[in-house]
């Protein structure tokens, strides 16, 4: 089959999968006995006033009568699809939810870039050590420590590591890092409410207020070095926690993958060619063993942008997870079908990206199987 | 010179020299043989204590039923025996005048494909299934015989062509999959050939492939070998194919050579009882409609070293001896390149003879490997 | 021959039990941007009578599991008939094919697969039973016991499972689950390929001996000849979903008319290495299953192909070189092309093609072919390096096609007592094919 | 035929299917030395067994009957109050027995081996405690006993198979012992095995274990019943004090001064295996309180996600095509959703309604997580599924026409079985950390206070994990690492057991055990 026609059938087959997930959030959001009026105005707001807001939040007409469940529906729908988020109702009041989304996008994703770098160049060479030195002891202590690295809570973990990096903790050297212990610049803050200006200005080439279409974000401008530096060490235990679920599923796969490769039939084939054993890890186990781990790698989006509510809450970082909680605390309910949009969004684009993947790094896989 | 009583066959050592004088020394030499695999409930000899040899540009085939360690045998020679499996101390695989087993990892390294090359059974499995054919072909040019670039591409398509694939520049750039099974093993093959060894061990390589794809196979191991000038050791559980390929024949079952022959006579006038009965079971020898012979029970597992003969619970023709004295090699035709490991031979002498003749045989050849540490 | 004749004798005339017409399987080819199907089985015609067994023999791919499976209502026909005593069970559903599922059963063909090893010897073979509701429970267990003795296992097997159990003994469990029902037809698929001789043989005695007692008639599929050959009364030589000939077994055995017949048959390896025969091996590999020629499914590889007539000089070095070239470009015509490949095709920038030379080269490179060829294959080259194998395959198959290349067959009677095969060459225009290969073998 | 010459040897087999009881009532000796022991073991702890079992079936009856108001209640609302009705009726049924069971005499109770009390005079012998000991040693010993108790109880079940098989099943060798043989070799998988018994102790003994009771430290200590004695060094007597005013003064809240920490004495002799919260509860208790409920939210969800996952898998492999298209286009469209944003949504959006109190809000949560981790299980267990469907054994079934749904039961479920299971435990691991992450959120999401929650504790600890108060975070943390390993452990064991050379590089267990918490 060829590729673009492969393209063009996965991405309709994407369709239903993005109305089915939309259309739970919106049935949980407006089936569910959620009150908007009455959680964004208190419960002894005067009649007329929820009426107005229900009015202007498209539950009630302006005459009184409900509007039918199908045609709000319809209303919310075509507007996501069209990317018109509309306006936030608590969260920055009548602020466009666009502009608030973007302004929240660089800490998440300079967090979510950070803890897949973590976990790939942790996790993966740990795995194909292990799995290369299967059942020694420092297999053992590799794979133990994976496991045991799995297990842990993002959010247990992140408490402990900010507890441990405060003053008086273990780790607390790590705040003055590399600056000393007076130079405000460099002092690492569990404490702050907004995204560091250094972090932002990472991203300044783009103007974040404006409300661009949020794709525009993806072209990720160049940082300049001591703001880089900062903001990696403003994100990095963050990003540890974070990527610590997947590191430990990468150790674990990597080990497996490599010692299946290193069994088979091809290997010993390698062998008899005369093949040095660096040759034969480096180019026959190597790429074999990657197959596997590809969907762990791409699981990570999927456990980042879950992890990211609890990690960003404990680390105090302003990025999207953060405000899908305080969104869905408030209710904001443009804000959380917006985020909930653009996960499912990203979702399926990342799924689409594997198998894509698939058929590049292994060439038994051909684009019908996938479909 | 090659047959041999095997118990003395290297008691000798100046008679090695003599022969290679007369240009006769064997490639391959394996003698006394054994590799064993520990697992948790017991220890499996799964070849135990084999002699052959192979002369250069001659074609043994080793032939058995699954479970007689013809596979093992070939990983044995390749050094491809890795834990649970070992091979024990006194076995002896000397080849072209090196004794291999002494080999250290980097010698047989440096042995295996310009030496010896190795043909498996599922052309599938054996090519890695994320580099096109060509790249694994031209990996064998560059680390044998120090090829890269252009020069190796062109030779790669030449042995692509000379294991007759069509349109080998092409192919060159496609993956293992994209072949049909009977082009994987030219593949492989070609692959083999591109190490140029002397020596190519070739094992069950025509097993999984339909008929019409092993002939052609077949015919052109016989080409490249009449070309290069290889020793083939062929392994097949296919009674027709060894009478095809195969100069001489050693016959397998539960981890011993019952049988060494060359072809012609082994067909004619097998010797072995099991050799025997492995020739009547095959359908199509005898008659349409007349019953087949079968060999009643089934092939043990070899759990201990022998101490009496593996096949004796399956033999039509057994006695009583069968079940304590271990058969050994005894010459069993003018010309001495036939060899039983039967108590029915040597022929002419009485019940009781024969069995003193072996149990003396086995006697010496246990007390050789006592002295070589390789009695467990 | 002797069993034949022995029965015919014995039982008189035999009817028809099972009767094939023009049963076609296809797999998939449907939706928008599949692929052509794959024609497994195609337009396949035959009898099986009763009492008798009927060898089905070919290559891998050669579409005989498919239809063994078939018959057995195991895959959905596609088109054509299965006739069962007259009555066609491809048009049955529910309770009626349940029924006559009693009829027909199947042994499988790998011992390791085809009994599920979390149930014991007595379970596997009561299922069937347990299935139709046969009888009581008690009586179920009586029939379990009795089929475990009828296929030479101990009663006391009855409560092991099947891990405890060697290959052949598997096999055996497998005979008496499909004999679990009284059938009287059995389809056996390749059920001794995984075998070893030694046992190999046990279990075809075995299956001689039932066939004797419960008058089975059964369709039995291989690609071991010498099998074949040892138990079947008849037998269809199968092709790239196309029976190439149909016969006595000793009879198609002894004289073979059809080219693909002869060439199969001198391909095994007899276990004779003084035998000296003429061998006739078969070059290059059967073209896809998607993409079967248009003429005789066996004209690509065809030792005796007819080739038309203004190329009747040419020698069969010369025309190997064509066929295969004619595969090469075959072959490319069915490669893809990716989205940059495309791309760079349109810009003229491509040369992923240029290596044809190489492969004309390397055909013809000894060859001393006429004018008339050579500039055929000129022609078809620069085709293919313009990026148009398509327009090449057409144009070689315009210039080249005999009638091989152009018509199918007929499968048809080529002897007294009933042997047909599936080849032009059986035409009065042509030589026979036994003529030619005898030719061909001389020259060489 | 051949079983004439057989019948004497076939006698016992042509007989009819022997039962079990008639197979015990020709061997009866292993069977009634088990029983007996059994017997013993069962009463010694008849109250707290059956109390633990009608939890359980507490739990199944919220589970059941709040399943079927949610899918009645789209229907009709007033049926569903109906049901709503029956459910608390029998609930509180349920309730009154297990307080009868309480009754019931229990050797290991805190009624036989008491921990609580006072030294009159500040010193010397306790006043309360089994024996006179220090309230340390007292609920060591309970504890001790307790968990011994369970794990004798596991052996002796597991023994009670092994009986089976060595004096009653007709079968000498069945797969299943190679399974078993191979656990009984594997450390690894010994230790999940272990693990998961502990916690399931905790659950089902938790108040035996625990210092004090969830009742009179947590949920009501200011009741006459939850009154202690303690010795007050100030006037010199011994005095009583509501359990809440001693936990106001017994509050751990990172000061040197305030702060009860592990393995230590409150100001009123109450001792503190794991030290206390920030409001004085008891942590120990806390966390025996927190793992009955998240093991029966575990239980609920990973049942009825196992439950559609396999299902599911059986259909799609069986039938393959649309069938199987359908079910992954509805497996990626619960995925697209990331499920710890879903559990959230639907936490916040039920908080305070009728469905999200039962259970404290566990039943929603645990139906939510049934419904969204059935695609990961469903993933994993196809492969498996598609090629057992592909087995030539199913093929034979087909062939002599045996129902689609018994090839599903008989051919197919017992090879996915073992996969399930792995990945239900694995993916148990992630249940158990989603569920307290919700709860470490707390603002009405996860199980609602007072009930006790391991995430709560956390959280509570938040920010004094630097000072002496450490231990609220982390010990509860460390729990969950622990119970969350030992599942994997479990999982890795069954795989091992069943299929050693099974790859674990398909998705299922990725996202499975992680579970974005």
């Amino acid at each position: 089959m060829n590729r673009s026609i492969y393209l063009l059938k996965r991405i309709a087959l994407a369709l239903p999968v993005i109305l089915f997930g939309l259309t739970v959030t919106f049935l949980i959001l407006y089936r569910g006995p959620l009150d908007p009026a009455n959680a964004i105005l208190g419960q002894d707001a005067a009649p007329s006033d929820v009426r107005r807001l229900r009015v202007a939040l498209g539950y009630i007409n302006p005459d009184g009568s409900p509007v039918p469940l199908w045609q709000q529906y319809y209303g919310v729908m075509s507007d996501l699809l069209l990317f018109d988020f509309g306006n936030s109702w608590a969260v920055q009041r009548n602020v466009s939810v666009a502009s608030i989304i973007v302004s929240r996008m660089p800490a998440t994703l300079w967090l979510g870039f950070w803890s897949v770098m973590v976990a790939l160049v942790v996790g993966i060479p740990t795995g194909f050590f292990a799995g290369l030195r299967a059942n020694s002891l420092s297999d053992y202590v590799a794979s133990g420590g994976g496991i045991v690295w799995r297990a842990m809570p993002n959010f247990w973990l992140a408490v402990i590591l900010a507890g441990s990096l405060t003053a008086g903790g273990l780790m607390s050297w790590y705040r003055h890092f590399p600056c000393g212990p007076n130079e405000n610049p460099c002092a690492w803050r569990t404490d702050v409410v907004t995204t560091p200006s250094e972090v932002s200005n990472l991203f300044s080439t783009i103007d974040l207020f404006t409300g661009v279409p949020v794709l525009e974000m993806l072209f990720i401008p160049v940082p300049n070095g001591f703001n880089l530096l900062i903001a990696f060490k403003w994100i990095l235990p963050a990003a540890l926690v974070l990527g610590s679920a997947s590191m430990g599923n990468e150790i674990r796969i990597g080990r497996t993958a490599v010692l299946e490769s290193i069994n088979s039939k091809y290997v010993e084939t390698a062998k008899a060619k005369g093949l040095s054993p660096r040759r034969i890890i480096v180019k026959h186990v190597g790429r074999n063993a990657a197959i596997p781990l590809l969907p762990v790698i791409m699981g990570e989006f999927y456990l980042l942008i879950g992890g990211s509510v609890l990690v960003e809450k404990v680390f105090s970082i302003n990025g999207l997870g953060n405000l899908f909680f305080r969104a869905i605390i408030v209710p904001d309910i443009p804000v959380v079908m917006a985020l909930v949009f653009i996960f499912v969004l990203i979702n399926v684009f990342v799924n689409i990206t594997q198998d894509l993947l698939y058929t590049v790094i292994d060439p038994r896989v051909t684009l019908e199987d996938t479909g | 010179m090659a047959s041999q009583s095997p118990p003395d066959a290297d008691a000798d050592p100046s008679a090695d020299g003599d022969m290679a004088a007369n240009g006769e020394e064997p490639l391959l030499s394996v003698s006394n043989l054994q590799t064993v695999f520990y697992t948790d409930k017991e220890t499996i000899y799964a070849v135990d204590g084999i002699d052959f040899d192979v002369k250069r540009g001659e074609t043994v085939g080793i032939v058995g039923e699954s479970g007689s360690g013809k596979s093992v045998t070939a990983r044995s020679i390749m050094g491809l025996i890795e834990s649970p499996g070992k091979m024990l101390e006194g076995s002896s695989i000397r080849f072209d005048g090196q004794e291999l087993t002494e080999f250290s990892a980097e010698e047989y390294q440096a042995i295996r494909g310009s030496g010896i090359g190795m043909v498996s059974q599922d052309p599938q499995q054996s090519l890695n299934p994320v580099y096109t054919v060509g790249n694994q072909i031209m990996e064998a040019l560059e680390v044998n015989r120090g090829m890269s670039g252009e020069p190796a591409r062109q030779e790669a398509i030449d042995l692509l062509e000379a294991v007759a694939i069509p349109d080998a520049a092409r192919r060159l750039d496609e993956y293992p999959h994209e072949f049909s099974g009977g082009m994987r093993q030219r593949a492989v093959i070609a692959m083999m050939l591109a190490c140029d060894p002397e020596f190519l061990i070739c094992d069950e390589p025509t097993t999984a492939l339909d008929v019409t794809i092993q002939a052609q196979i077949l015919e052109l191991l016989r080409d490249l070998q009449a070309e290069h000038g290889l020793s083939i050791i062929f392994i097949t559980h296919d009674m027709g194919v060894i009478a095809e390929i195969a100069d001489r024949v050693n016959v397998m079952y539960a981890g011993e050579i019952v049988e060494q022959a060359p072809v012609e006579e082994l067909f004619a006038d097998p010797k072995h009882p099991y050799t025997r009965g492995l020739l009547e079971a095959i359908p199509g020898r005898t008659e349409q409609g007349e019953q087949l012979r079968t060999i009643e029970g089934d092939v043990p597992t070899p759990n201990a070293p022998a101490e009496h003969c593996r096949f004796a619970p399956r033999c039509p023709v057994a006695f009583d001896a069968c079940e304590r004295i271990p058969p050994q090699p005894v010459t069993v035709e003018d010309g001495d390149e036939h060899t039983a490991s039967c108590l029915l031979y040597p022929e002419g002498e009485t019940e009781a003879e024969r069995a003193e003749h072996h149990r003396a045989a086995a006697g010496e050849r246990r007390r050789g490997r006592a002295e070589s540490g390789g009695e467990p | 021959m002797s069993k034949v004749t022995e029965r015919t004798q014995t039982e008189g005339g035999r009817e028809t039990l099972v009767s094939v017409e023009n049963l076609k399987k296809y797999y998939g080819g449907e939706g928008m941007f599949a692929d052509p199907p794959v024609k497994a089985v195609d337009d396949v015609s035959f009898e099986i009578r009763r009492g008798e067994t009927f060898g089905l023999v070919g290559e891998s791919g050669s579409g005989k599991s498919t239809l063994g499976r078939t018959l057995v209502q195991l895959e959905r026909a596609t088109e054509g008939r299965v006739l069962f005593d007259g009555r066609d069970v491809t048009t049955l559903s529910g309770d009626e094919l349940k029924q006559w599922r009693r009829n027909a059963q199947m042994v499988f063909q790998d011992p390791e697969s085809s009994l599920n090893d979390r149930m014991t010897i007595g379970e596997i073979i009561m299922e069937p039973l347990s299935a139709h509701g046969w009888k009581t429970k008690q009586d179920r267990r009586e029939r379990a016991l009795e089929l475990l003795s009828e296929v030479g296992l101990q009663e006391e097997h009855y409560y092991r499972y099947p891990h405890q159990f060697s290959g052949g003994q598997r096999q055996r469990i497998g005979i008496a689950r499909a004999l679990a029902l009284e059938p009287e037809f059995v389809v056996l698929d390749e059920p001794v390929s995984a075998l070893d001789v030694s046992v190999q043989a046990k279990i075809i005695t075995l299956l001689e001996d039932l066939q004797a007692e419960f008058d089975l008639t059964y369709l039995f599929i291989a690609h071991d000849l010498s099998v074949i050959r040892h138990i079947c009364d008849r037998v269809a030589v199968m092709y790239l979903g196309k029976i190439m000939e149909l016969g006595e077994t000793g009879e198609l055995f002894e004289s073979p008319a059809n080219p693909y017949t002869q060439s199969l048959l001198s391909a095994i390896p007899r276990p004779d290495p003084t035998a000296d025969r003429q061998r006739i091996t078969l070059p290059g590999t059967p073209p896809s299953p998607r993409d079967p020629p248009v003429g005789c499914q066996f004209s690509t590889r065809c030792p005796a192909k007819i080739y038309p007539e203004e190329y009747d000089d040419l020698s069969d070095d010369v025309w190997d070189a064509i066929e295969r070239f004619r595969e090469v470009v075959r072959e490319r015509s069915r490669q893809e092309l990716g989205l940059v490949d495309q791309a760079r095709l349109r810009l003229g920038l491509f040369s992923k093609y240029d290596d044809i030379d190489e492969a004309v080269a390397d055909l013809f490179g000894g060859l001393d072919a006429p004018e008339a060829v050579t500039d055929a294959i000129e022609s078809a080259r620069e085709q293919v390096k313009a990026g148009n194998p398509d327009a090449a395959r057409e144009a070689l198959f315009d210039e080249f096609n005999g009638i091989c290349d152009r018509e199918r067959p007929v499968l048809q009677g080529v002897s007294d007592s009933g042997q047909q095969s599936y080849c032009h060459r059986h035409a009065p225009e042509y030589e026979p094919p036994e003529t030619v290969l005898q030719r061909r073998s001389d020259d060489e | 035929m051949a079983s004439s010459t057989n019948t004497q040897n076939a006698e016992p087999l042509r007989r009819d299917d022997s039962t079990v009881l008639s197979r015990i009532a020709d061997n009866p000796w292993p069977a009634a030395r088990w029983v007996a022991v059994m017997g013993v073991l069962v009463l010694l702890e008849l109250g707290a067994l059956l109390g633990g079992f009608l939890n359980v079936v507490e739990a199944l009856l919220i589970a059941v009957t709040g399943l079927a108001e949610v899918t009645v209640g789209l229907v009709s609302s007033s049926l569903a109050a109906g049901i709503l009705g029956f459910q608390q009726s029998a609930a509180s049924t349920l309730s009154g027995l297990r307080a009868d069971t309480e009754g019931i005499p229990t050797l290991l109770s805190r009624d036989v081996i008491p921990n609580q009390g006072y030294q009159p005079g500040g010193t010397g012998a306790w006043e309360g405690p089994f024996l006179g000991l220090e309230p340390a040693y007292a609920w060591a010993l309970r504890l001790v006993l307790v968990l011994a108790y369970a794990l004798v109880l596991s052996y002796w079940l597991f023994r009670g198979w092994l009986v089976f098989r060595e004096h009653y099943r007709q079968m000498e060798w069945s797969p299943t012992d190679d399974v078993v043989d191979k656990l009984r070799t594997h450390r690894w998988g010994q230790f999940g095995i272990v693990i998961l018994v502990l916690f399931l102790t905790m659950g089902l003994f938790g108040p035996a274990m625990g210092p004090t009771t969830v009742e009179q430290n947590i949920l009501s200590p200011y009741t006459e019943d939850s009154r202690i004695e303690y010795y007050n060094a100030e006037s010199g007597s011994v005095e009583t004090v509501f359990a809440g005013e001693a936990n106001f003064n017994a509050k751990s809240i990172g000061s040197q001064d305030s702060n009860v920490g592990p393995m230590t004495y409150d100001d009123y002799g109450r001792f503190h295996p794991f030290g206390t919260l920030t409001n004085g509860r008891d942590l120990f208790t806390f966390m025996m309180g927190g793992a009955r409920i998240s093991l029966i939210v575990t239980g609920i969800a990973i049942g009825l996600g196992t439950l559609l996952a396999g299902g599911l898998a059986m259909v799609s492999a069986f039938y393959r095509g649309s069938i199987d298209l359908g079910v992954l286009t509805l497996a990626d469209g619960i995925v697209s959703v990331p499920r710890l944003l879903l559990l959230i949504m639907v936490s916040a959006v039920f908080a305070n309604t009728w469905l999200g109190n039962i259970l404290d809000g566990g039943f929603l949560l645990a139906v939510v997580f049934g419904l969204t981790i059935w695609p990961f299980l469903w993933r994993a267990v196809r492969g498996p599924a598609l090629q057992v469907a592909q087995e030539a054994w199913v093929d034979a079934a087909k062939s002599f026409g045996q129902q689609p749904s018994i090839i599903m039961r008989k051919h197919m479920f017992p090879y996915i079985m073992g996969y399930l299971l792995i990945y239900a435990s694995m993916s148990a691991g992630g249940i158990i950390i989603s569920l307290s992450a919700l709860s470490f959120l707390g603002n009405g999401l996860g199980i609602s206070p007072p009930t006790p929650a391991w995430g709560r504790a956390v959280s509570l600890g938040q920010g004094l994990v630097s000072g002496p108060s450490w231990h609220i975070s982390f010990i509860p943390g460390a729990m969950i690492v622990l119970l969350v390993t030992g599942m994997n452990a479990f999982g890795d064991g069954i795989r091992d057991a069943i299929d050693p050379e099974s790859d674990t590089g398909e998705g299922g267990e990725t996202t499975a055990a992680g579970g974005g918490g």
